[in-house]
């Protein structure tokens, strides 16, 4: 298992650009909303968690289709689908690369991406918390979605729209408690501890939808 | 050791490709599958392998003393896609291999340098695997058979885009895969040179029940 | 009614088009299905236990 | 053979297609005649009704926005059983039936969605909020359509099926936050008042026309989805059957 | 010609679920957003242009980087590759194919997406215009990174290095032109005009360099 | 009409895989590439179709009274992948080629259905070319060189996977085009039962002039 996690951070390093590209996308979108909302710095400041979780969300998105069509292609998958070892965990190992290779230079990088939004020191802290909380959510998630885009010949966009949707509560309970704390009367904990609970759930329900996907679709 | 299916049926798209087959590997014995295109070899071996869900029956794998489990788990299988990622080394695919693939009670899988050099290939495992020729990729598939151990191989059209001599190798590999009793479950139109092998030939689609299936 | 009589219209308008879109796509789906399935049996193909009158 | 696997075949051929089409012949000219009669009933009663001192005539829109809203979550639920009736028993039956389910809850949804929007510009003074509510019912709207566009993106009907059998499942997930968000989070829309612990705090005068028309919309669900499944099984054999023959055309020329 | 591109049009229709799919990606994306920054309409109306641009910018991207890819994993680019026909021509049809089963949707959505920002009529009609004018040039530096990305195995981090970079300054004009058709002192033609010459100079450049990169390295 | 390669080299990674080869062929014959695994045979007919770029000389193709133009306008090229989508159907597929492709002086295509007749498939093409089996695939890109026309039919390893009677019948289709005067490269582990051959051995890298490389 330590193998599969080592060989899928290895190859989306070498081959798909890996952390780079979803930092790339990352500043770009956080390039834009400036022009958009104008160079008022209390309201970027104010939107900022949103922005940054926005753009971490649909960074993620980039390359998860590919999480088992690479696999697919060359026949590997075939090969996982064989083993003893149950498949969910098998799947797990791979969101958790994923997870490594593309969303965790996220979560590095959304201080910088804080700074450009003008938030202040707390505001910053709170939003790579939750992302680092709150991003294997989205993983899992789409891991799900990818193991259905297999058997589809060319599923990319569908899968973010089956995604997408789920991503939603994961979404509002990461910026909700981003704000609550820096917004005084909002409690900070309860949405944490919800958005904890969110991904837990996600970590099993993911990797469950995903198995199941894989061993049907099959052929 | 003995591999054996059951009453076993198999759908493609909507229609049956084949009914209520039954057959009996045992240790050190091999079933040769023939038949026109399209006939259903390569399903049935997928059948076997566990990726598509037989419409009826079931294959178990059972060794001495134990319990009978699903067959794929004791097999390997090599199919018209080898498996390896282009991008990595050729030591770095096997090494994953064997790695991930871990042993099975009975057998113990060669190193990564023996395995080549059964194959022929010791010289070049540094390469990365996209850029071997056909023959020679399918040499290192082949080379994965022998990293971890696993009693039953199941091969699908093997030998295509091998050379003479490699295609020599490829039999004695499978001989003494058989010698040492393990099994082999294989789809070709090349006679593989194999001598106590049963032969199962195919015929394509079974129309007689197709009120059933809808 | 009220002033409110253009929204209430329009929602039962609105309700009541797409109820109706809906009920012609499957009427007109089965009689294009039912037609085909005459078609194929007038060419001699038919299940072999097409006795039963279910596709009929 | 097992015992589980008799007991499912016993099922499967109580439930087979042929068996299902039959029954659907019989029971379909009276379904349709019944959700007639109701729905007549239903809109007399909807317009005859007297209107409310706060919402004035708008409440008529409540006859429709209700039953649509809870007919795209139940719509859900039914293919919710049937997805695990695909996965699990592998019945063919449930898998026409959550593909022909699809189109009809998207409709509703749409329905629900509409009306909701009409309602609001009246009583909130604006079409359309982001709020939890009506977001997670427009996230069911879109996920009726990826599932509609998945079925029609795959052409083996039965894989099709497996797949988009899982997603509905996970989707599922969706069905609970509209149920509740409207507790779980403070909003405009109104919370539930008819269906909820401890009794309905609506009035009956306003309760009759809408379980009647709820009763009627429940029914022309069933109707139509029996419908289009009976349309959906043809289409699988008229498939098959043009298979067969293309088939058999081959083997004698080869 | 005609035929490569009838067929690519179709295998993104059918594979893919195609423009319904895009437009459905796109209205996710766009449902997401209140989540994030509030249900507050007016700041919706304000970044709204710069949310529906990211969006395009995000579903051009998703599936462009296996334009060629998926032509190659079947052979068929090499048999693109041998005609006499001129190479660039082949990919400009490529990326027109491309661009028409998925941008094309999303302008004509865009409208839609406009009503539920909150955006106004005058602002909605910009975004629509600057989108049917930019977007073109997304497809273009895309198509270009795509065939550097099927050149080298380990091509990811180049493509992302390239085309993300290149395509902000689109992204860019695009979004200031939308803004500055609605905001007074600001003249709406010079941007856009701006655009226009952008998504020209890459229609150029980028089958050209995508051709390029395709003949040196095809193996 | 000749096919004619001079003082041909080519460098696979940083080596050179074979050096100042020549050879010519003519209007109606076939050249059969032989060689181990690894040899360089892929990589030759690569050279000649086009995608690699030799380091040294150049393959031309020359009809009667025309200049001579690069050898791959006038290729079809058969290689290891078959150039079909598998959501296509078979007879969108063929249609695309036939249409992209277009036509080529000295010959004209088939239409898809006497295609699909002449490599024995023709109740099939409605299926999704995905949905086939390995050999059946196989033989609708065979199909491929019948619809468009190409005076030089370049084969890799044209008959993996394919049934004996398809086999003969993919003989019989390369003999039939070259008695029409075409030409074929072709490079095999299997013979083709092919008369007026002509035979090239290639032994793989070529490492007298290593130091000229580096
Ligand atoms: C597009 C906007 C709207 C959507 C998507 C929507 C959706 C829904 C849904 C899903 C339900 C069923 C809830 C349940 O069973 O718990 C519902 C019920 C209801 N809605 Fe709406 N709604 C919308 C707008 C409105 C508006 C504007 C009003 C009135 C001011 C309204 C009043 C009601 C009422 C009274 C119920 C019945 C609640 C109950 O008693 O259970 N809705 N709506
Ligand atoms: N991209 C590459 N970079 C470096 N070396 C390569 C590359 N591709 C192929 N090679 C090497 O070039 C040699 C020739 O490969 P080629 O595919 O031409 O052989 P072949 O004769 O077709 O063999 P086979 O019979 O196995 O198909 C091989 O030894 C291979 O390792
Ligand atoms: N996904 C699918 N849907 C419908 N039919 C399929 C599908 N996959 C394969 N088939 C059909 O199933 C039949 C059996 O295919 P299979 O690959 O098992 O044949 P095979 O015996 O391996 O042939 P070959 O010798 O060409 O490899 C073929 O006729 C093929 O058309
Ligand atoms: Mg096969
Ligand atoms: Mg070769």
């Amino acid at each position: 298992m330590i193998a599969l996690f080592l060989r899928d951070l290895k190859l989306s390093m070498r081959a798909g650009g890996g952390a780079l590209i979803g930092v790339l996308f990352f500043l770009t979108v956080v390039a834009v909303i400036p022009f958009g909302v104008g160079p008022d710095m209390n309201l970027l400041a104010r939107i900022g968690p949103a922005i940054v979780w926005i753009g971490a969300l649909l960074a993620a998105l980039l390359g998860l289709d590919r999480l088992f069509q690479a696999d697919r292609d060359d026949g590997s998958l075939d090969l996982l689908l064989m083993q003893e070892a149950p498949l969910v965990l098998t799947v797990f190992i791979k969101c958790l690369a994923h997870w490594t290779a593309t969303s965790l230079p996220l979560v590095i990088a959304s201080p910088l991406m804080g700074l450009f939004m003008n938030m202040n020191e707390v505001s910053i802290g709170a939003v790579m918390l939750t992302l680092l909380v709150g991003s294997p959510a989205i993983t899992f998630i789409g891991a799900a979605g990818a193991a259905v885009a297999v058997a589809l010949p060319r599923g990319g966009l569908l899968v973010s729209i089956l995604v997408l949707p789920l991503s939603i509560p994961v979404l509002i309970f990461g910026v909700s408690a981003s704000y609550a704390a820096v917004e005084e009367p909002a409690p900070f904990l309860p949405p944490f501890l919800f958005l904890c609970a969110l991904t837990l759930f996600f970590a099993v329900i993911g990797p469950l939808a995903a198995a199941l996907a894989l061993r049907n679709t099959a052929d | 050791m003995q591999l054996k299916a059951e009453n076993l049926s198999a759908k493609r798209g909507e229609d049956l490709l084949f009914r209520k087959l039954n057959f009996c590997v045992n240790s050190g014995e091999a079933l040769v599958l023939t038949g026109r295109n399209g006939s259903g070899k390569s399903t049935l071996l997928r059948v076997v392998a566990g990726f598509i869900r037989p419409e009826s029956g079931k294959v178990t794998f059972q060794s001495q003393g134990t319990e009978s489990r699903p067959a794929r788990e004791a097999c390997h299988y090599l199919g018209h896609r080898n498996g390896m990622k282009a991008e990595l080394s050729v030591s770095e695919n096997l090494h994953f291999w064997k790695d991930f693939l871990g042993g099975f009670e009975g057998g113990t899988g060669l190193s990564i340098e023996e395995a080549a050099d059964v194959i022929g290939l010791s010289s070049i495992t540094h390469l990365p695997y996209g850029y071997l020729s056909a023959g020679q990729q399918r040499r290192f598939a082949m080379a994965r058979l022998l990293v971890a151990y696993r009693p039953v191989w199941i091969l699908d059209e093997p030998t295509a885009a091998l050379d003479a001599k490699a295609d020599a190798m490829f039999s004695a590999m499978v001989r003494n895969h058989l010698r040492s009793g393990g099994m082999a479950l294989a789809a070709t139109h090349q006679p593989l040179g194999l001598d106590n092998a049963q032969q199962l030939e195919m015929r394509g689609f079974e129309f007689d029940d197709l009120e059933e299936m809808v | 009614m009220s002033h409110y009589a253009f929204y209430i219209n329009t929602s039962y308008g609105a309700a009541g088009l797409i109820v109706l879109c809906l009920i012609a796509w499957v009427f007109l789906d089965g009689r294009a299905r039912q037609k085909e399935l005459k078609a194929l049996e007038a060419s001699g193909i038919r299940r072999r236990s097409s006795a039963d009158k279910a596709s009929s | 053979m097992t015992e589980t696997s008799l007991a499912i075949t016993k099922l499967s051929d109580l439930a087979n297609p042929t068996r299902f089409l039959a029954l659907v012949r019989i029971v379909l000219p009276w379904m349709v005649g019944i959700t007639a009669l109701l729905f007549a009933i239903g809109l007399y009663l909807s317009f005859t009704s007297e209107s409310d001192y706060q919402q004035g005539d708008t409440v008529r829109i409540m006859y429709i926005h209700v039953p649509a809203a809870w007919l795209s979550m139940m719509c859900y639920t039914v293919m919710a059983i049937s997805a695990i009736g695909t996965l699990v028993w592998r019945h063919p039956l449930a898998d026409v039936a959550h593909k022909a389910a699809a189109p009809i809850g998207a409709a509703f949804t749409l329905i629900a969605l509409v009306t909701g929007s009409l309602w609001g510009r009246p009583m909130w003074g604006t079409w359309w909020v982001w709020d939890a509510r009506l977001t997670s019912v427009f996230v069911l709207f879109l996920m009726y359509l990826g599932l509609i566009a998945l079925n029609r993106a795959m052409d083996d009907p039965s894989k099709a099926a497996r797949v988009s059998a899982v997603l509905i499942l996970v989707g599922f997930v969706n069905i609970p936050i509209i149920k509740f968000s409207v507790e779980w989070w403070n909003t405009l829309h109104q919370p539930a008042s008819i269906l909820r612990m401890g009794g309905s705090a609506v009035d009956p005068a306003f309760l009759k026309p809408l379980l009647v028309m709820a009763i009627a919309a429940t029914l022309l669900f069933f109707t139509l989805h029996m419908a289009a499944m009976r349309n959906e099984i043809w289409r699988r054999r008229i498939a098959a059957q043009r298979r067969m023959a293309a088939r058999k055309a081959g083997q004698d020329d080869t």
